[in-house]
C-alpha cells in the first residue's frame, strides 16, 4: 500500500484559486453555452504556466510528475472549465521525447493551441462506430468520428493500428488528405470534429515502442478524467448542500427533510469516496507498471464514470425543477459528466477489462 | 382531407382504431421544427386537423363539443398517434386539465366561449398553478388577486407554465384569502394572456427545450366573469382535474416510451448485422422487462379510468413506476451510445446519438415533474401503507 | 394487449385462507427449519385437491388451465409453504398425456409424494457446474447437483439431451443405477438431493415432441416461482409495514421518519408492480405460443427475482437487528428468495435470453 | 512454540511484518469448528497462544500489560492473520473495547485485577449496551441499577451481546438517575457474569451464527468498586471507546474483505480454465473496483488513526462506504453461485456454495449493526454537512 500522500495538492489549489477569482460566475457560464472552446481563455491558461507543470524541466516544465496533474483535474472538474487542458498538459508531457519532430508540442504549452488526439480507441465497445486508423508505410487512413479540439489544434497526434500493434503519429492538419469537420457537441466543456485521413504521410513514432506509448497516454486520460469527474461531483455537490440548506418548502429548509438528508448524505459519502479513490490511484501510479497503471486507470475512471452520473442525478433531483434547467450549475455538471463518462470507457465497458485482466492473472 | 362524420357513441374499439388508423395513414403527418416558434405554429396546425377530422376531444361529451366516446377510445387514438409517429396535439393542458374543469365547473359564457377555441387549437391554453416558492408545497402560492369592482387586480410570479410565451389563455390560481388555511383561500381564474401586465421569459431546460416559462403578472386586471367556480373554490377544482389527468397522462406517457424502445430495437437489429453484442443485448433485455412492468401496471390504471374512480393515492404507485421504467429504459438505451453521446449526430450501433440523448435527459425529468418521487413515496406511505404522518 | 383478468383468483383466495387457518404461525416456523419437507402437510395438501387443478377433468383434475396456478403460487409464497407444489401441480398437469406410462403422476395429485424434476437446465449459465444428462438408445446416463425433492419422489421425470434436441423421461428411482443422494439445503421450504444415473433404462415422451414439452415445463415453472417471489415479497412487505407501525426509537415508532417510510413506500410499489406483472403475465400465457410463451415467463421471472430481493432486503434492513435472526418471519422470506432467485434463472441471465430473442426478431 | 521477547518500541513495520509472518507460518493455526461451544474454546486458546506469543494488546502500553508498539502495527499484524488465515482473537470485545476504557478511567484495582486475564483470554468479556427496545435509540436504555450499600442491584434485559452465554464478564451500560436528560443518567458497571440472576438466551441469525445472546438481569447484585468512572458517567465513556473502536473495525473488516476476494479470485482462476465467462468477469471487475475504492478510503482512516484524532464524524462516511462495498463484493460473488446457492456443498466456478452464501448473508448486517446506515447518514448530514435537524 502506497502511503497516501497527496500529490500534487499545491498545483490544485492555485488552479483552484485562480478560476474561483477570473473564471467563476459569468464567464463560466457564457463560456459553457459557446461551444467548449474559447481561444482567449486558452491563451490565458498556456500564460499562467499550467500546461508545463508535467513537461521535463529541459524543455522548460516544471518536471512534476504526471501524478501532479490530478489535483488540477480535480480543480478544472470543480470549476467545468472549458478547454482542451488534457490535449495541452498530458500530450506534450507524455510525448516529450518527440518535440523535435513534433514542434507543436511544445508551442501548446506556450499559446494553448491544442494538439488533437485523434484514437479511436476511446471505446473498446463497438469500436466499428467510432472509426478506425490504420499506418501502412508511414501513410495513414481512416477517420474517426469524434475527435476533441481537432478543429482547433494545430497538430494531429494520430493512433494507429499497425501490423505490430499501435503506434502514435503526427500528422499536421493542413496536409492534403486531412479532412476536418467541426461537428455539434453535447458536451458543454468540449468541442469535437470529424477527423478523416486519406493516404497520408505520418511523422512519427518508432513501432517499437509504440503499444507502450499508446496505453500510457490512454491510462492517463483515464486518470485524469477520473479526477476531473470527482471535481464535477464535488461541485454538484456544494450546489446543492447550499440549495438544500437555503430552499423552502413547507415552512422549512428542504434539507431538513430526513429523505433529502439522507439522499444528501449519500452523495457526500459517495462523491468523499471517489475522491480519495482518486488520490490513492494517483500515489499508486508513478511508479506502476504498464499493465498495473491501466487496471488502476480502469478501475479510477470506471468508478468515477458512475459516482459522478448517480451524485449529479441526485443533485438534479434535489434542485427540483430548476436542477432541470441551464441556470442552475447542476445541470451543467450533468452534461459535462455524461459526456465524459465513456470517454475511454464507462463502467460497464472498463468493468469487463478489470475482471478480464484479474482473472488471467496466475 | 375531408371532416369525417363522427361516429356513432357505439363503435367499438376495434372498428375505432382501423378508422384512426386509415386516418393516419392517409394523413399528411407534419415534421416537428426545432425552432420553437415553429414548432407552436405547426403543432397548433395539427391540432385544427386532427379536431376538424374529429379526432380531438374524443371522451368529451358531445354537448361539450366532444366526440362523446370513452377513454378507452381516446387511448387508442393516442397510442395510434404515437405509432404513426405523429406529434399529439399541442393544447394538452387545455384538453386534458383546464377544459375539463371547465366543462364541470364553468358557467354557461365559460363553456360556451372557451370551450370550442380550445378544442379547435384556436385558443392554446397554459397552466399558472406553480410558483418558484412553491414547488412541491403548491398551496403556498402567493400570486394575489384583488377584487376591484368587476374585476381581480391580479399580481406575481408562476413559474414552470409551459408555451407561456405564445398561448392565448392561462388557467391560473390565485390567493383570495390570506386568512385562513392555505388550501381554502385560493381562487381559480382564466386570464386572457393578452391582458396587460403580463411578461414571460422563457426558461431553457438541459434537454435545449424552451417551451417552459415564468410569467410574471403585474397588476393585470381579470373580469370577474373569468373567476371558475367562487371565490376561494380554485384549489379543489384543481386538484379534482390534476388528479383526473394523472391516469391519461401515464397511458400516453407509455405509448410514447413503447413506440421509442420499439424504434431503438429496429435500430439495433439494423446495425447488429450477424456480430454479437452482449452490452446491447443486456440493455435491451433489462429495457423490456421494465417496459413490460409498465403495461402490466397500466392495465390497472386503464381498468380504473374505465371504471372512472377518479383520483386515487394509487396514482402514486403508477407515477413512481412509471418514473422508473422510463428511466431504466432509457439509460440503459443511451448507454449504448458509449463516447458517441457527445457528438449528436453520430450514430452508435445505429442510434442516432441526439434522438437518445434527449429522451434520457428527457427521462430524468419525470421524477420531478407532476409531484416529485418525494411527494408520491409520502402519499403512498401515509394513504396507501397508514403509515404515521411525521 | 389482453384484458385484465384476474385468473385464478378464487382458487388463490381459496388456498390463503387454508394456509391462515391451518398453517400459519408455529408450524410455518417449525416446517422452516426442518429440510424443506414434510410429508404429513404433502399429503395434507393432496387431501385437499390442489394439486388437481390444472390437471384435466378426464383424469379426475379441475380441468382449470395452468395460469390458475398463479394465484396458488402466490399464495402458497405469501405464506412460506413448504414443500413440492411445483412436482405435485404442474408436473402431473402438463405430462398428463404420459399419465399411462408413469402412474406416479397421478399418484402425486392423489398422495403428494412427488415427482421430481431432474433438469440440467435450471440455468444457461455455466451448466457445467449443475451437471448435464444425456439419453442414448433409450439409456440415460449422467448427474445433477441439485434436484427438488429427488430424496422423497415416487418418479424421477429426467430431461435429457439427445442428438434431435431435449427430451422428458421417466424412471423409477428404485431403478439399479439410480443414486439419489440427499444434501444440505439453503432454502428452508425445499430438500435437495443430487442425482445420477449411471446407463438407466428410461420410460418416455418421443423426441419429436420434447423440445417444445420441455420448453413449457422450464416456462411454466419460471411463471409460477415468479408467483411465488411475489408472494414471498408481499408477505416481507407485510410484516414490515406492521412493525414499522410499532417498533419506537426516539419516542416515535420508526415509520413516521421520512427516511423509513420512502423505503417502505419503494418496497410497496416495487411488490405492487410485481404483481401486476405476474397478473398481466399469467393472462397473456395462456394463449401464447412457444417461444413467446418464453418471453414472457423469462420476463416475468427476471423482474421477480431482483423485485423479491430488493425488498426482503430492505425488510431486513428497516427491522434492524431482528430482521437479521430466524425470530423473525422476514428473514424466512430473504432465504427462500435468494433460493428461488436463480432457480431457472436470474434477473442478469434472463435479460440476456430475452435481449437475444428480441434482437433476433425482424 | 516458545514466548519471543517484546520487541524493541522502535521495531520498524517491515521487520515487525516479517517477524509476524515467521511466527504466523510456524504457528499451529486451528481449524475453526462450527459448533458454538467448541469454537469459544478453540478460539479462546488461540487468543492464549497469540497473548504468550506477544501478539496481544500490541498497541497497548507495556504498563497496560501490551506491547506498547503503535497502531500501525497492531493493524500489520490484523492483515498478517487474515492472509495466514488465521482467526482473530475471540476477546475483541474486551480488546478493543472494554480493555482501553478500563485503562483510562477504571481504578487502580479494576486495572490491575481485570486487564491482564482479558489479554490472555482467561476473561472474555461481553458488551451489555444494547437492549430491545432501544436499538438506534441507544441512550434511551432502561435496564436500571439502583444503590443499595455498597453494591447496586441490577434488573432489565440486553440484547445482541455477543458470546454472552460463555463470557465470564459484561460491561453493562444501566440507567441510574431517570430524572435527567437520557444520556446523563446512565452508569457503566463491570459485571461477573457468574453473578446469581443472570441468565443468557442465544439468537439464531439467518446465517446459522449462534453467538448473539439476550441477557437478562434479575435483581443481579454488582460491587460498587465494579463501577467504572463516577456514577451517571456511563455514557461518556461508552460513546468515547465505541467511537475509538471503530477505525479499527474498520480497518479489519477490510483486511477480511481483501483476503475474500482474493480467495474468490483465486478458485474462479482456477475452475474458469481457458473457457470465457463474461458473467464472472463483470463480477471480478466490479467487485475489484468496490475493494479499491474501500482501500482508498481506509488510507485516510489509518491517517486518522496515527494522527489519534479521535472520533470524528468522518467515522460514518467510513462506514457507509465499508457498507456499499462489503455488501457489493459479497453480492457480487455470490451471485455467481447461481441455482446452486441453495445447495451449500455444492461448487459453481469452483466457489464452496455455503463460504459465500454466508459471506453474503454476514454482509447484509453490515449495513444494521454499529449505527445503521441511516443513523450514519443522519450523522453525516448534519454533522458534516451542515443541514439542519429536522
Amino acid at each position: 500500500m502506497a502511503e497516501p500522500i497527496d500529490v500534487g495538492a499545491e498545483y490544485g489549489s492555485a488552479v483552484d484559486d485562480y478560476l474561483t477569482r477570473a473564471y467563476d460566475g459569468d464567464r463560466c457560464r457564457a463560456l459553457l453555452s459557446a461551444g467548449g472552446w474559447d481561444a482567449g481563455l486558452a491563451a490565458e491558461l498556456a500564460e499562467l504556466g499550467w500546461h508545463g507543470l508535467a513537461v521535463p524541466e529541459r524543455h522548460g516544465g516544471l518536471g512534476a510528475p504526471l501524478s501532479s496533474l490530478g489535483p488540477v483535474f480535480t480543480a478544472l472538474g470543480r470549476h467545468l472549465a472549458v478547454g482542451p487542458m488534457l490535449e495541452n498538459t498530458l500530450l506534450p508531457a507524455v510525448l516529450h521525447p518527440h518535440w523535435t519532430i513534433a514542434p507543436a508540442l511544445a508551442a501548446a504549452v506556450e499559446t494553448g493551441v491544442p494538439v488533437a488526439l485523434v484514437d479511436p480507441g476511446i471505446t473498446d465497445d463497438r469500436t466499428a462506430d467510432v472509426g478506425a486508423m490504420t499506418l501502412h508505410d508511414q501513410r495513414l487512413s481512416g477517420a474517426v468520428e469524434a475527435v476533441r479540439f481537432a478543429g482547433q489544434a494545430s497538430l494531429l497526434a494520430v493512433v494507429a493500428a499497425t501490423e505490430a500493434g499501435e503506434v502514435v503519429c503526427f500528422v499536421d492538419p493542413t496536409t492534403p488528405g486531412v479532412r476536418i469537420d467541426s461537428v455539434d457537441s453535447a458536451d458543454p466543456a468540449t468541442a469535437f470534429a470529424r477527423v478523416a485521413l486519406d493516404d497520408v504521410r505520418a511523422d512519427g513514432a518508432a513501432p517499437a515502442d509504440g503499444g507502450e506509448l499508446v496505453a500510457r497516454i490512454r491510462s492517463w486520460a483515464r486518470l485524469l478524467i477520473a479526477c476531473e469527474l470527482s471535481g464535477v461531483a464535488d461541485h454538484a455537490l456544494d450546489r446543492t448542500v447550499t440549495y438544500i440548506g437555503q430552499r423552502e418548502q413547507f415552512g422549512q429548509p428542504i434539507g431538513s427533510f430526513q429523505a433529502v438528508k439522507h439522499i444528501a448524505a449519500d452523495m457526500y459519502a459517495q462523491a468523499t469516496g471517489l475522491r480519495n479513490l482518486c488520490t490513492a490511484s494517483l500515489a499508486d501510479a508513478t511508479d506502476a507498471s504498464t499493465a498495473d497503471l491501466a487496471v488502476l486507470a480502469w478501475t479510477a475512471k470506471a468508478h468515477a464514470a458512475e459516482v459522478a452520473v448517480r451524485v449529479c442525478e441526485d443533485a438534479v433531483q434535489l434542485h427540483g425543477g430548476m436542477g432541470f434547467t441551464t441556470e442552475s450549475d447542476v445541470s451543467a455538471c450533468y452534461l459535462r459528466t455524461l459526456a465524459l463518462r465513456s470517454w475511454y470507457g464507462d463502467a460497464t465497458e472498463l468493468q469487463l477489462r478489470i475482471g478480464a485482466a484479474l482473472l488471467d492473472r496466475v | 382531407m375531408t371532416v369525417q362524420p363522427p361516429s356513432a357513441p357505439t363503435e367499438s374499439l376495434d372498428a375505432f382504431r382501423t378508422r384512426a388508423r386509415a386516418w393516419l395513414a392517409a394523413a399528411d403527418i407534419p415534421e416537428v421544427p426545432r425552432d420553437i416558434d415553429s414548432r407552436f405554429a405547426t403543432l397548433r396546425q395539427w391540432q385544427k386537423t386532427l379536431f376538424e377530422a374529429g379526432w380531438v376531444g374524443i371522451a368529451w361529451s358531445k354537448q361539450a363539443g366532444g366526440q362523446g366516446l370513452s377513454h378507452l377510445h381516446h387511448l387508442v387514438f393516442v397510442g395510434e398517434l404515437a405509432r404513426a409517429g405523429a406529434p399529439q396535439p399541442i393544447g394538452l393542458i387545455g384538453l386534458e386539465v383546464v377544459g375539463p374543469s371547465i366543462d364541470r365547473y364553468g358557467t354557461d359564457w365559460q363553456r360556451h366561449e372557451l370551450l370550442p377555441r380550445l378544442l379547435s387549437g384556436d385558443d392554446i391554453w397554459c397552466q399558472g398553478f406553480s410558483e418558484p416558492n412553491a414547488g412541491s408545497d403548491l398551496a403556498s402560492l402567493r400570486t394575489r388577486a384583488v377584487a376591484d369592482g368587476d374585476e381581480f387586480l391580479v399580481s406575481g410570479q408562476k413559474i414552470w407554465t409551459s408555451w407561456a410565451h405564445l398561448s392565448h389563455w392561462c388557467a391560473l390560481l390565485v390567493r383570495t384569502d390570506t386568512s385562513v388555511r392555505k388550501q381554502a383561500g385560493i381562487s381559480y381564474l382564466l386570464v386572457d394572456m393578452t391582458s396587460p401586465g403580463i411578461t414571460t421569459r422563457p426558461i431553457t431546460q438541459m434537454t435545449g427545450d424552451r417551451e417552459f416559462c415564468e410569467v410574471f403578472f403585474d397588476d393585470v386586471r381579470v373580469p370577474r366573469a373569468n373567476l371558475l367556480g367562487g371565490v376561494n373554490e380554485g384549489w379543489a377544482i384543481a386538484t379534482h382535474t390534476l388528479g383526473s389527468e394523472r391516469a391519461g397522462a401515464t397511458l400516453r406517457r407509455r405509448v410514447e416510451c413503447e413506440v421509442a424502445l420499439d424504434e431503438a430495437l429496429d435500430h439495433l437489429r439494423a446495425a447488429r448485422g450477424s456480430s454479437s453484442d452482449d452490452r446491447a443485448t443486456a440493455a435491451v433485455g433489462r429495457a423490456h422487462v421494465a417496459m413490460r412492468v409498465l403495461d402490466a401496471q397500466t392495465r390497472q390504471t386503464t381498468a380504473r379510468l374505465v371504471a372512472d374512480t377518479g383520483p386515487t393515492p394509487m396514482d402514486s404507485v403508477d407515477k413512481l413506476l412509471l418514473t422508473d421504467v422510463e428511466q431504466i429504459v432509457f439509460a440503459e438505451i443511451a448507454a449504448l451510445l458509449g463516447p458517441l453521446r457527445a457528438v449528436p449526430g453520430a450514430r452508435a450501433r445505429g442510434l442516432l446519438s441526439q434522438r437518445w440523448a434527449y429522451e434520457h435527459l428527457y427521462s430524468r425529468a419525470a421524477s420531478i415533474y407532476g409531484g416529485s418521487s418525494q411527494i408520491q413515496r409520502t402519499i403512498i406511505a401515509e394513504r396507501l401503507m397508514g403509515l404515521p404522518r411525521g
